[in-house]
């Protein structure tokens, strides 16, 4: 249907539209997207959150990168080589690679960042990962020559490199040592990303330029690695708190990419003629979580007839209309280790469920369920639960609360069950980590089951695919015996642009990447 | 000749067609003043009201004519009728606190009228109020114009009112009660002023009142009005002195006279004695100071007797009522000392004195709680009197209630029933503990001049019959000379003179008592309507 | 007068002060913290600890408060937890945003709403009043949000005269933020002329019922000029003492309006920061919030000497 | 001014009607979910219409009356209780008590009210009791300030002052003639806030906290339809309209309990 425009509405876009051509008169290409709330800091992986992270990965670069499908790709290093009963890695790095100040990136270079990220003193998010209680120490890391870097570990892990690879760690970049001053304070990030930080205007927009001296890698783009060919000259990420002042900002053409929609944007953007939509999986993870240590829900039999009683399928199409598919596994969709093991999960059994419920000697007792109205998602999915696990008599009593008193009561393990969504991980290991543990020293693990903890360890150290394969083919079978919680989907990233913008295209990490598109 | 007359007057409530007026007809002429008399629901005002065209809502003319400087007022249109207003007629209100708009100033009121019915500058018009409020005696012309009205007084006030109604010279004055809501002497000079300036503008003037001294004082002719009905009317003379109606007759009678003194003066030990008493209203309070206080009352010795009856009189602001409410101990003192029955309770509540001592008020209306039963508010005091079973106390309740003319009332609500009735509930609930000493203040003042009568005589038959000892406060002196043993004038907080009803009313001493005293209308059966004790 | 002023704000200072206190307790009680709220479901504990350290959450609770005075003392409200910005411009910045809608919406009900209600107490009972007191009441007693996404689905949906959502400061594109900002103000409007006819006519009844608005007729003066001079500024002030409240209520938070339609005011930083546990905003923000309704009450009693000269400021 | 009355008692029959009715028959269960009826439009079946989960809005509508009515009369309650006993206890011992009492009063009353019951939501928990603690928390102040400027102007009454002069202690006065005297502006009061808390439910509810699903309020119905209004408009228009002819209707009784009340209107 054609907007009939009021002439308050007209003149303003004309106005705006008037604007918008005498500041493109520079003829710079200028890319506008938007964060919902201003970066923290500039230091990767120290002072930070998703909107640092997603800055920053357009500035500088790590060793190796997620490619598209989760897998570990190189990025500054050309290959990589185990030695040592698998704790030795030495990399090959590439040659000829910039950095943003024009010197030449060497393995010296490596080893000082490397160094100043493992230093207490930097405050590395992930510098608990290589501690005793982490996935391995670092013991030794050394230049042999000025294009090998070799890293040795306490012990072999599959984890190192998706682990330095994790954009929360910054992707363990490697920068120049002139980003920080003499006195070891941080200045700005001068590192070998496509693009250059230009000018950080606190609570306003961080700009980022096109940096001439990049030299891209050949492969196709996938993930953070791959080719990044830098299309516009500018990149500006402005800073709207406002989700709805976002979307304004787009279909009004002051903005060009909004990052990070719900579903309910979705089916108002749908038929906007001046907005595309990309829609793509995500990691990210909602299910019901039970606590097994309940009176009443340490019996499987009770949590087996929950899941029993609830049509995932139904649930899924009714709540993320078409954007998700249902998963009963940990593993998310899309996971290279998603396989068919992973795709049986729980079949609706009405009758069953009822056997297993009078068996355990149910009687209706009320069973609490905390549920959220910040994820409509969430809150949709425990109201059809509720309503199926109803028609086989199961009694949930929801009791929604705001997402940080959930969080709380999640931390602290304090709940019947939930309703909840895990965020993405990009590894399956983390995938399980994230649910597996016992609960007297980390209450906020759903899944205690020492076996499980046993096989996720083993996971961890094995770089076999084949091998780590197996593990998770037989945690899956145990983790839906078990029933520590029924997961139900993952999510989508759901992201609109102008028409304008092209080459545009998110992937299963929620963050997005800014070269490769361009704006017409 | 004819400046107003009006014929067969009907005035009817919209709603439900209840008459207010019914075939009321009078005529004024010119450069006569008319009283109108009449009670509560007499329909007097509705009547004065209908001459304005301004009913109150909710009432509405229902027949006869009104004819207005030969102008039949039943032909006018709304615009004519307003030019009419002001220039052939204007009214001075009741109530001085609420007739003048507090947002506009003084000046610009009593301007109003003038720019609206005369051509004149700016210049002149400010002229003509000065003068105007000189004219009624305002001491700062000036000033005043430019002030507002809550700076002022209510006797001040009233002048303004009259200095602005009478700015335009109206040919006929309706004064609507004009003064009832003033005391004594201030009373005396707005009515003064009044009559002066209506003479000096050959306006005539329709008084309504319902007080008889007045009209005997002022007005040529009268009407009685009851219930909407014309009683009678003739001359002031005929009215007052030989009226005609029952009800007429009533009326006057219904004036307070003297009686006999109901005790002989009592010697010995006094039931309550008062000791150079103080009582100061702290000032305000700033935020490092206090403003100096006012006393109300300053250094008041006082004996009562018991059985006696002693009146306070006083203009207002004489703290004739603080003097009473400090002597029940109902207020701080600030000073000196109160005695009952030679033990000292200034300082101590005194739970006999307490338990001795009664208070009437003024308003009826307004001492009562209106959620309670009659019964219920006669029987509350004897909750304080020891081993009294339900059957007694309710006994005492019913014979109560009988002797003040109420029986079989007491499950009526106040708000049921007439002023007069409430007042007897209030003295009932006094007297029914049999207390020692009552104040009584103003108790009448709020009743119609039948009704006075009435509880007067209620009141001095139960003080004889239990004897308690009274401090009657009331500004109005034929009540004082009907009910007081002794009468102690009050002005300033102090007491000016104190003696025996026949010796203040027949020989005044204090200038303060003679003006008092002159300026109190009181109907003369001896001969015309004079002034007493003019020397 | 500037000592009565000196004095109120002297007065204001208690009650400010239980203010600070309340805000800062209520905001500790509600359970979550921002570090969790910030790390969400991947809550290391030992990161959790760094990061509640480095946000000086670890102190005691009262010193903390004591912190938050001391700072409060020199004018500074803090920053964020969330987005690291420093409190007071955002909260003004985001003021800015609801005071307009409230001063304009406010002033237009007012406009709308005294003479009407005036006029229905003159014709007091007639077919008009009752209209005027049957609309008003009806304006009333539908919920401000339901009234919002109603006129939004007819001028914004179904008519497409206007934006439906966003907001444009009026200092970038001035036609375009009152394009955005129409809507708003109108719901706001309609929610306030139903409040305040009834109380203009409840004031304009007790006020003809007075003497002196005969004494005006009895003078001979026109009846508009009856209402216009002796009745409205009479029956203005107590809706100047509503209108005050009124203001006062919302400058501090027209959450649910913003949130229709998705404006960027103080009432949603306010609803947003709770949810977010952003404790600096939080309390900033309320703190303002009740700094406002205090000045905007002070504003009222300055300015009733206007409407009725009985009353001294001194 | 009859007709207020009428209008407003009908309005409130049939509020009452429908609270009672549902509370033992609907046409459909009110919680039963059926995706494959989503989003239905009225027709003869579905009166109303069906939600986003397929449940008849007509049987919440009529199930979510009694809830609001549950929720607005325990709210109202509370509020008046505590806040006469408070208010009384202000305005007729005065002195530092009252200056105490005033002072939190006027610092509650800074906050806007919605937002402080929303916090205190989030502390008590989000559900029925949590609401009507909160609401009542935040309406407490409002009823405090009626009743104390009530007692205050009462308690200079004559009869109060007759009360002591009979030699009736300062409580008993209190409680037997100033406090019922007070309650007719607060019953004026608990008319409107009434209507305030059926508003307040909803717009908690639309900020995200209220009477947590499935059972149905008016506030959380129409809270939930917002992101269907302009696909489904009949999911608000209903329980939108139940609110504001509730609220009419309430209003209306509440004018005519005024004029009741109104001591000018009783002497007359």
């Amino acid at each position: 249907m054609r907007r009939r425009p009021s002439p308050a509405w007209a003149v303003g876009l004309a106005a705006l539209a008037l604007w918008a051509m005498l500041g493109r008169a520079g003829a710079e290409t200028l890319l506008r997207a938007r964060l919902n709330a201003d970066i923290r800091s500039t230091d990767p992986g120290t002072n930070r959150d998703a909107n640092t992270d997603a800055v920053v990965a357009h500035i500088v670069e790590g060793l190796v990168a997620f490619r598209d499908d989760t897998s570990i790709g190189p990025m500054l290093a050309d290959s990589w080589a185990l030695s040592n009963e698998g704790k030795t890695y030495t990399f090959r790095l590439r040659q000829g690679v910039k950095f943003h100040n024009g010197a030449t990136m060497t393995a010296d270079d490596v080893v000082w960042s490397l160094k100043r990220w493992l230093d207490p003193a930097t405050q590395w998010r992930c510098l608990s990962e290589f501690s005793t209680t982490g996935i391995a120490r670092i013991e030794k890391v050394e230049a042999p020559d000025p294009q090998t870097v070799a890293i040795t570990l306490d012990q072999p892990t599959a984890l190192f490199l998706p682990t330095i690879a994790r954009p929360d760690c910054g992707q363990t970049a490697v920068i120049h040592r002139d980003s920080v001053g003499p006195d070891g304070k941080w200045i700005a990030p001068i590192g070998t990303g496509p693009f250059k930080l230009a000018e950080w205007k606190r609570g306003q927009y961080v700009d980022v330029v096109r940096f001439d001296g990049y030299v891209s890698r050949s492969e196709p783009r996938t993930g953070y690695t791959g080719a990044k060919d830098v299309k516009v000259d500018r990149v500006r990420f402005n800073v709207i708190p406002d989700s709805s002042a976002a979307k304004a900002g787009l279909l009004s053409g002051s903005l060009d990419v909004v990052m990070s929609l719900s579903i309910p944007d979705l089916e108002d953007l749908k038929s906007r003629p001046e907005v595309q939509l990309s829609i793509t999986p995500s990691l990210s993870l909602t299910g019901i979580l039970f606590q097994t240590k309940d009176p009443l829900l340490k019996d499987v039999r009770i949590r087996r007839a929950i899941a029993l009683s609830i049509d995932t399928a139904q649930i899924v199409d009714a709540v993320m209309l078409g954007t998700a598919r249902p998963n009963n596994s940990a593993l998310p969709l899309g996971s290279p280790f998603y396989g068919e093991v992973q795709s049986h999960g729980y079949e609706q059994n009405i009758a069953e469920a009822k056997k297993l419920l009078v068996e355990a000697g149910y009687r209706g007792q009320p069973i609490k369920m905390i549920t959220n109205k910040r994820y409509s998602f969430v809150f949709d999915a425990s109201v059809l639960v509720q309503a199926m696990a109803q028609g086989v008599g199961i009694n949930i009593e929801l009791e929604v609360m705001d997402w940080a008193a959930q969080l709380d009561r999640y931390n602290r393990g304090d709940y019947q069950s939930m309703a909840f969504v895990y965020s993405a991980r990009l590894d399956p290991s983390l995938s399980f980590e994230m649910l597996t543990g016992p609960k007297a020293s980390q209450p906020r693990k759903v899944w205690d089951n020492p076996e499980g903890q046993e096989m996720l360890r083993q996971s961890m150290m094995i770089d076999d695919t084949a091998k780590r394969q197996s593990l998770f083919d037989e945690m899956h079978k145990r983790f839906i015996a078990d029933v520590p919680m029924i997961v139900l989907f993952n999510g989508a990233e759901l992201t609109a642009l102008r028409k304008s913008i092209k080459g545009y295209a998110g992937w299963l990490y929620p963050e997005p990447r800014f070269w490769g598109v361009t704006v017409e | 000749m004819t400046l107003l007359s009006v014929e067969n007057l009907r005035i009817e409530v919209s709603a439900n067609k209840a008459v207010i007026v019914d075939d009321v007809s009078f005529a004024v002429e010119r450069g006569e003043f008319l009283a109108v008399v009449g009670e509560s629901g007499s329909g007097k005002t509705a009547a004065a009201r209908a001459v304005l065209g301004l009913l109150p809502s909710g009432l509405r003319k229902a027949g006869g004519r009104i004819v207005l400087d030969g102008i039949d007022l039943a032909k006018v249109s709304a615009r004519q009728m307003r030019a009419l207003r002001g220039p052939t007629v204007g009214m001075v209100f009741q109530e001085p606190m609420v007739s003048l708009n507090p947002a506009i100033s003084v000046g610009a009121q009593m301007a109003e009228g003038l720019g609206l019915h005369e051509r004149l500058g700016k210049r002149e018009i400010r002229g003509r109020c000065l003068d105007m409020l000189a004219r009624v005696q305002i001491r700062d012309p000036e000033r005043t114009f430019d002030a507002y009205p809550h700076e002022f007084s209510g006797g001040m006030r009233q002048r303004i009112m009259l200095a602005s109604v009478m700015l335009l010279k109206p040919k006929l004055l309706i004064a609507d009660e004009p003064t009832t809501a003033l005391d004594t002497l201030t009373q005396r000079e707005v009515l003064d002023l009044m009559v002066g300036l209506a003479r000096d503008h050959g306006t005539s003037v329709l008084l309504i009142t319902h007080n008889l001294g007045l009209v005997s004082r002022y007005a040529q002719r009268a009407l009685v009005l009851r219930q909407g009905k014309m009683v009678e009317t003739g001359t002031t003379r005929q009215i007052l002195f030989s009226p005609q109606q029952a009800y007429t007759r009533r009326l006057v009678e219904a004036l307070p006279r003297r009686g006999a003194t109901t005790k002989a003066q009592q010697v010995g030990e006094p039931l309550v004695s008062v000791r150079d008493l103080k009582v100061g209203f702290a000032g305000r309070q700033r935020l490092f100071r206090r403003d100096t206080g006012v006393s109300a009352v300053n250094g008041v010795d006082l004996d009562i007797a018991a059985g006696e009856t002693v009146a306070v009189v006083g203009g207002s602001g004489s703290g004739k009522t603080t003097l009473g409410r400090a002597m029940l101990r109902l207020i701080p003192t600030s000073g000196g000392a109160i005695r009952f029955r030679g033990r000292d309770v200034t300082a101590t509540t005194d739970r006999e004195f307490r338990l001795a001592s009664q208070l009437v008020f003024q308003d009826p209306y307004s001492s009562l709680d209106p959620r309670m039963r009659v019964g219920e508010l006669v029987a509350e005091p004897l909750r304080h009197v020891p081993h009294l079973a339900a059957g007694e106390r309710d006994r005492r309740v019913e014979a109560m209630l009988e002797e003040v003319g109420l029986a079989g009332l007491g499950k009526r609500w106040p708000h049921e029933l007439s002023g007069g009735q409430r007042q007897r509930i209030a003295i009932a609930r006094a007297i029914v503990r049999e207390p020692a000493f009552v104040v009584a203040d103003e108790p009448v003042s709020a009743l119609d001049m039948t009704i006075q009568a009435q509880v007067l005589k209620l009141f001095e038959r139960l003080q004889l019959q239990y004897g308690f000892a009274c401090l009657f406060i009331s500004h109005d002196l034929a009540a004082v000379e009907q009910v007081a043993d002794r009468v102690v004038v009050m002005q300033g907080g102090r007491i000016v003179e104190q003696g025996s009803r026949d010796d203040i009313f027949d020989r005044p001493q204090h200038d303060y008592t003679k003006a008092l005293l002159a300026a109190a209308p009181v109907l003369d059966f001896d001969g015309a309507a004079t002034a007493r004790a003019s020397g | 007068m500037l000592g009565y002023l000196a004095r109120r704000l002297l007065m204001t200072i208690p009650t400010l002060l239980l203010v600070a206190i309340g805000v800062f307790a209520l905001v500790r009680l509600i359970p979550g913290d921002p570090v969790q709220v910030m790390l969400g479901d991947a809550a290391d504990p030992a990161q959790a600890a760094q990061l509640r350290a480095q946000l000086g959450l670890d102190q005691p609770i009262p010193v903390q408060f004591m912190h938050w005075i001391a700072k409060l003392a020199t004018g500074d409200f803090g920053h964020s937890i969330t987005n690291n910005l420093a409190v007071l411009p955002l909260i003004l910045e985001r003021f800015q945003v609801s005071a307009v809608i409230v001063l304009v919406a406010v002033a237009a009900a007012a406009c709308i709403a005294v003479p009407a209600g005036l006029v229905a107490a003159w014709k007091q009972n007639s077919l008009l009043d009752l209209s005027v007191v049957g609309g008003a009441t009806l304006l009333l007693s539908i919920p401000s949000f339901w009234l919002g996404l109603l006129l939004l689905l007819l001028f914004g949906l179904k008519l497409k005269w206007l934006p439906v959502i966003g907001y444009v400061p009026f200092t970038e594109n001035f036609w375009q933020a009152a394009a955005f900002i129409v809507l708003p103000i109108a719901t706001l409007t309609m929610v306030e002329i139903g409040v305040l006819t009834r109380m203009a006519r409840a004031a304009s009844i007790e006020v003809l019922r007075l003497e002196y608005v005969t004494h005006a007729r009895a003078k001979g003066v026109p009846e508009w000029r009856v209402l216009a001079r002796h009745v409205l500024p009479n029956a203005f002030a107590p809706t100047w003492t509503l209108i005050g409240l009124v203001l006062g209520h919302l400058l501090g938070g027209i959450a649910v309006i913003e949130t229709v339609f998705t404006l960027p005011g103080l009432g949603r930083l306010l609803v947003d920061s709770i949810f977010a546990r952003d404790y600096p905003v939080v309390q900033g923000c309320l703190l303002f919030t009740a700094v406002i309704y205090v000045v905007v009450n002070l504003i009222v009693d300055l300015c009733y000497p206007l409407f009725d000269p009985r009353v001294t400021v001194a | 001014m009859r007709a207020n009355t009428a209008i407003g008692s009908v309005l409130m029959v049939f509020l009452l009607g429908a609270a009672i009715t549902g509370a033992f028959w609907t046409p459909f269960d009110p919680l039963r979910i059926n995706l494959r009826a989503r989003l239905q439009a009225p027709s003869s079946l579905h009166w109303f219409g069906t939600d986003e989960f397929g449940r008849d809005v007509l049987s919440r509508v009529m199930v979510g009356a009694g809830a609001s009515v549950v929720i607005a009369v325990l709210t109202v309650l509370l509020a008046v209780t505590i806040g006469v006993m408070v208010g009384c206890t202000a305005g007729y011992i005065r002195g530092w008590v009252d200056r105490i009492i005033m002072a939190v009063t006027d610092a509650l009353l800074a906050f806007p009210g919605i937002l402080l019951a929303l916090a205190v939501m989030i502390v008590v928990g989000a559900n029925k009791t949590g609401l009507i603690l909160a609401l009542g928390l935040a309406y407490i102040p409002s009823v405090v300030r009626v009743v104390r400027g009530t007692v205050l102007s009462i308690r200079e009454k004559e009869y109060v002052e007759a009360s002591r002069v009979i030699g009736n202690s300062e409580v008993y006065s209190m409680m037997r003639h100033v406090m019922p005297n007070a309650i007719a502006p607060v019953a004026v009061l608990a008319t409107s806030m009434f209507g305030w808390v059926l508003l307040a439910e909803s717009a908690l509810s639309f900020l995200g906290l209220g009477v947590p699903p499935p059972a149905p309020t008016w506030g959380n119905m129409l809270a939930a339809s917002r992101p269907f209004m302009e696909t489904a408009a009949w999911l608000s228009i209903a329980p939108g309209l139940c609110i504001a002819l509730t609220l009419l209707g309430i209003n209306l009784l509440g004018d005519s309990l005024r004029d009741r009340l109104d001591p000018r209107m009783a002497q007359g």
